[in-house]
């Protein structure tokens, strides 16, 4: 499977993304500059975290007219896997490939440590090889505030396109496990095809024995075994 | 700046004295221009010459054969084997942040980072040692607040993980906080590059940020002249950072040097244009002719302000001709303005042109070299007080549970999770232990190796005793870092004092400075970087002097790392080194019986050599299940620590003559607490005879859900886990 | 010629630095504000003549850049 | 009560987001700006009637929290 990680002016999980598909994954992997326009080579795109074009303005505000960012579009368009992290989940949003709005945490502060995240719904291109309720994964953002109307919370949650929810250890949805003030815990939406996804939580934080946690493979490996199986 | 004012009366308003202007004159054989005395005024100020402690600096360890770089360049190299090298360095913002805290410690982050891949390196982490007044004061919290904002705002942006540091608050930082902040790189050894200009003909190109009038005079007047109540008509002189241009320089940077386009390479800092331009052509023995009109700008400005504006996020490049498109290129894919000022040309000289006409002519290494002084030192006289303290009639509280559960909550013990947490300490998945330990460590990706970074320095022990102090940061640093599993391999420091003009001050100073370097010694440790950042005072009241020692440390496998949480039940605990009745300087002291007196602990340094020996060849042995250094609160909080780093308590029998408080709290140096299996507590015995004074004591063995000591201690780990959690937070609120 | 535009928090939509700010003025004593939003203040300095279509143009500048609708308002009038 | 309160970079402060912005507006064609600050846009709700002496304390308020003095400049005005 190839994967393609947009590097965007400001992206810093650009790397980490490479790192763990190339390295953990083994699978294909190349950097996709922010003004390239030719997606047809990969399977899966990668928006990874990081500030591209600083956050100014808005976080991905800038970053969604990128050239490349058109590319995707059409990409996702036609049913191409599209995985946007953090920065890259506010991108998809801001572009409008993704509904709602990240807002500023209600602490005002960045927040970086691990959170536990309850899985909604495992039929998904991402979340197909997850065995447990419950994920621990990392986030580190600043505007992680998940916002949209009543009627787009409605659907997300009627058509399960919410796929990861902040919750406590035993998966119980509480306003403590919330870290950010995100509407109804959602850490996590899927487009209504299933084919794009925007999370918060870091995965790429979590795929390695040395750095303490794996749970994040879980949802990588989704992906690869999605792709192998034929979609 | 009046330009009106003739240089003759213009120099003391910039900081100078009547001897420096003679000695200016003197160099030049005429009168230097409004321009030239300027530049002079930044160059020879403390911040950038270090003309107070050139000297003094001379004492320290710099050489080992592990040492690429030692002081002298932007910052310290250090070789790790596998091809790779490690470019560190501390530095100081105090003064920025004390009038603006975001921006101050923000910029103060920017200043580090460019130090680090100005060597060639990539920058892998930072670390902020940071020093506040007392939490009851609104201001420390306002001042704590925007600082750790402004690291958290800049350092996450760059995608730079902050993965320690430290956290004191004293009364004598009230007004006076201290902001260090120390980044780490890493590079394949043949990328290193310094620098310096070459051969004449060679092409000067700024990029990046355009120049703007932000920090006129900013060395010179913020970080070499104490505080006072003119401070606030000062404050035009902060700058505003803009990590973003940075994490662009930073990429444009590596990939200019990665395809070998560049000869010297040096980052726009204190004294901005004047300070790249003298000391990249002072160090190549070569001059420089350069066009300060072609400066491109965000504001009209006299040449005299381009000159010295320390606008942020500004380089300088010296490459042959011939490369000077491709550098332009490679900026401009990334974004980034890059423009040729300028060119080197043959001999010692510094030519600034405005529109054609020559505003600067003066010997680049005039500029460099700045003038040395050798100032009175005299031992302060509040020394025989503090000394004379009789600390044996201090009364000890009978319920030590009490006391316990106050120090773990105290502002200098309480748990820093508010401060880390604000930090993005994740990114570029190297941080294999966390903030919360004794040292972090990372991977070196593509070598089974790691890094241990610590940060330490105890202003207070400082106050009582220069010497000692600064030699227990030094050790204690090593601890931190042997605790983890590494071998220490070099520091860097940052040394804040007050006013060296004062022989008091210089005092402590020197005898800081003679502390770190026997401590070095005894440690086989270089210094291969550092600062001083003096004229710490507010209103005439000195900061304790706080030396700040950054170690590096390396682990040869990273396999082999130990953390401080224990492991499992009935793991035996065991105590390395010897407690002694030494409550001087104590938090114990200070929290519960509000006093900064008595002697500090005292370091042997052969004592703390074998006792490390020790700690290290058992780890090395694999057989060492956790490993934490005793310091501040004593064994009784490094006890805890290590009990709620993983939730297993623990139960101690200890028999001893001092008083169970003395034992509990006392801050004696050169100690451990390990874990290990009971059938290898021989092995450990084993180790420890080969080396001269270094008791092994069996405290006590891991298990249930409390701490217990003795029929002193019976705490409960959960509940006193959160008071420690939650104190920052509640204080703060 | 210079255009002002105001961006405020779409009604509804939770403020969280606005109430962090209406708590430090209430702990400061300013018990009279009973409310604070915060929005953006953007000047923008344009060439261009003609009012008609310089509304026109920033007006797309605001819907397609400036402010994101989803969250936001925003308003703009010349000068400053 | 409403007061509107404008905050904007003072003069000569780099302004990092409104380089940013600017940058963007031209790359979607904006090429008329030329300028582009960015600052803050508060709009505060008081009890309180005397125009003097609400305009005294909000003028307190800016300077100790609303604005930071040393970066920032700010005016305000009565209405929104
Ligand atoms: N300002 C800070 N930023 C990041 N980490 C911090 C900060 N202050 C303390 N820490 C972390 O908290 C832990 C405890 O700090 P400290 O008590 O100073 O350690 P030690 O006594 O072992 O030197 C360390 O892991 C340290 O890195
Ligand atoms: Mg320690």
């Amino acid at each position: 499977m190839r994967f393609g990680v947009v590097v965007f002016p400001g992206s810093n999980c650009d790397a980490d993304c490479y790192y763990v598909i190339k390295e953990v994954l083994a699978q294909e992997v190349y950097y996709v500059w922010h003004q390239e326009t030719d997606l047809s080579p990969y399977d899966c795109v990668v928006l990874p975290g990081g500030f591209s074009y600083g956050d100014y303005l808005r976080c991905g505000a800038i970053a969604r007219f990128s050239p490349v960012m058109e590319s995707v579009r059409g990409f996702a368009a036609a049913g191409g896997l599209v995985i946007g992290i953090c920065n890259g989940f506010q991108i998809l949003a801001e572009a409008g490939l993704l509904p709602g709005a990240l807002l500023r945490n209600t602490t005002l502060r960045f927040i970086c440590r691990y959170v536990d995240l309850r899985v909604e719904n495992t039929g998904t291109p991402w979340t197909n090889s997850v065995d447990r309720k419950v994920l621990r994964i990392p986030i580190a953002h600043n505007e992680g505030n998940f916002v949209a109307d009543e009627e787009t919370l409605d659907r997300l949650n009627r058509e399960g396109r919410v796929l990861l929810r902040y919750s406590d250890p035993e998966g119980n949805i509480t306003a403590e496990a919330n870290p950010n003030g995100a509407a109804q815990n959602i850490a996590g939406i899927a487009s209504e095809n299933f084919n794009v996804l925007g999370l918060m939580p870091h995965p790429e934080r979590c795929s390695e024995d040395i750095l303490g946690h794996t749970d994040g493979l879980t949802i990588w490996r989704s992906v690869v075994n999605h792709f192998e199986r034929g979609n | 700046m009046e330009a009106a004012k003739p240089v003759s009366e213009l120099y003391a308003d910039l900081g100078l004295t009547s001897s420096e202007f003679e000695d200016i004159k003197r160099v030049l054989g005429r009168e230097p221009s409004a321009v030239e005395l300027g530049m002079f005024s930044l160059m020879w100020s403390e911040h950038c010459s270090y003309k107070s402690s050139k000297e003094a600096l001379k004492m320290l360890p710099t050489q080992g054969p592990w040492v690429l770089q030692g002081p002298g360049e932007n910052a310290g190299i250090i070789d790790i084997g596998d091809g790779l090298a490690v470019a560190f360095k501390m530095e100081s913002h105090n003064h920025p942040s004390a009038v603006e805290p975001y921006q101050g410690a923000a910029t103060g982050i920017g200043g580090i980072v460019r130090d680090i891949f100005t060597m060639g390196a990539r920058p892998i982490a930072c670390l902020d040692p940071l020093r506040f007044g007392s939490l009851d004061k609104q201001r420390t919290r306002f001042l704590l607040g925007g600082v750790v904002a402004g690291i958290a705002g800049y350092g996450n942006c760059l995608g730079i993980p902050t993965v320690a540091g430290d956290l004191y608050f004293d009364a004598c930082y009230d007004e006076n906080p201290l902001i260090n902040v120390m980044c780490v790189g890493i590079m394949p050894v043949r990328r290193i590059i310094k620098g310096a200009a070459a051969t004449p003909g060679e092409a000067v190109i700024l990029f990046r940020n355009r120049t703007g009038r932000d920090g006129i005079g900013g060395a010179s007047v913020l970080a070499s002249q104490e505080f006072d109540e003119t401070s606030e008509a000062k404050r035009p002189s902060v700058q505003v950072g803009d990590p973003f241009t940075e994490k662009l320089l930073i990429e444009a940077s590596l990939e200019m040097l990665d395809a070998g386009l560049l000869v010297g390479l040096s980052d726009l800092g204190a004294a901005g244009i004047s300070c790249a331009l003298s000391e990249t052509a002072a160090k190549g023995g070569v001059g420089m002719a350069v066009h300060a009109d072609r400066v491109p700008l965000r504001e009209d400005m006299e040449p005299f302000e381009i000159m010295i504006s320390e606008s942020q996020e500004r380089m300088l490049a010296v490459c042959e001709p011939a490369k000077a498109a491709a550098v332009i290129e490679i900026c401009e894919r990334w974004g980034l303005k890059a423009t040729q000022i300028g060119e080197v040309i043959p001999g010692d000289k510094l030519e600034i042109y405005w529109k054609g006409e020559k505003v600067v002519d003066v010997p680049a290494s005039s500029l460099a070299d700045g003038p040395v002084y050798s100032r009175e030192s005299a031992r302060p006289q509040y020394l025989d007080r503090v000394a004379a303290a009789d600390l044996s009639t201090v009364e000890h509280p009978s319920d030590l549970n009490d006391v316990l559960m106050r120090l773990v909550a105290s502002p200098n013990l309480c748990s820093r999770h508010w401060v880390w947490e604000q930090y993005d300490h994740m990114v570029q998945l190297n941080t294999v232990v966390y903030p919360g330990s004794d040292a972090a460590v990372l991977r070196v990706k593509g070598t089974g190796k790691g890094l241990a970074l610590s940060v330490d320095g105890n202003g207070r022990y400082c106050y009582l005793d220069p010497y000692t102090g600064a030699q227990i940061a030094v050790v204690e640093a090593a601890r931190n870092v042997i605790a983890s599993g590494a071998v220490p391999a070099a520091i860097t420091n940052c040394l804040n004092f007050g006013n060296p003009e004062r022989p008091d001050i210089f005092w402590q100073f020197i005898r800081a400075v003679e502390g770190m370097s026997d401590a070095c010694r005894a440690l086989d440790l270089p210094v291969v970087s550092g600062n001083v950042s003096f004229y710490n005072e507010s209103f005439g009241e000195a900061i304790h002097p706080t030396p700040v020692i950054g170690m590096v440390g390396v682990l040869p496998d990273i396999e082999k790392r130990v953390g401080i949480g224990f492991q499992s039940q009935d793991d035996l605990i065991v105590l390395l080194g010897e407690t002694l009745p030494e409550l001087g300087g104590s938090e114990y002291l200070k929290v519960i019986h509000g006093l900064t007196e008595g002697r500090p602990p005292g370091v042997d340094l052969a004592k703390e050599r074998a006792v490390q020996a020790v700690c290290r060849e058992a780890i090395e042995q694999g057989f060492i299940l956790s490993a934490h250094d005793c310091s501040e609160g004593g064994l009784a909080v490094t006890l805890i620590d290590s009990c709620w780093a993983t939730g297993l308590g623990a139960t101690l029998r200890v028999e001893t003559d001092l008083a169970p408080a003395e034992w509990m709290f006392s801050e004696s140096q050169s100690r451990f607490v390990v874990t290990l299996k009971k059938m290898d507590l021989p092995r450990l015995q084993e180790i420890a005879r080969a080396q001269v004074g270094v008791p092994v004591e069996v405290l006590g063995w891991v298990g249930g859900k409390h701490l217990v000591i003795n029929d002193w201690i019976a705490m409960h780990l959960e509940k006193s886990r959160e008071a420690w959690r939650t104190a920052l937070e509640n204080i703060l609120a | 010629m210079r255009v002002s535009v105001y961006i405020t928090p779409k009604a509804g939509v939770l403020d969280p630095q606005g109430q962090a700010v209406l708590g430090s003025l209430h702990s400061l004593g300013y018990t009279e504000v009973a409310d604070v939003r915060i929005g953006k203040y953007i000047v923008l300095e344009l060439e261009g003549a003609d009012p008609a279509q310089v509304e026109a143009r920033v007006q797309e500048m605001c819907s397609r850049l400036l402010a994101n609708p989803i969250i936001e308002d925003f308003r703009f009038e010349a000068g400053s």
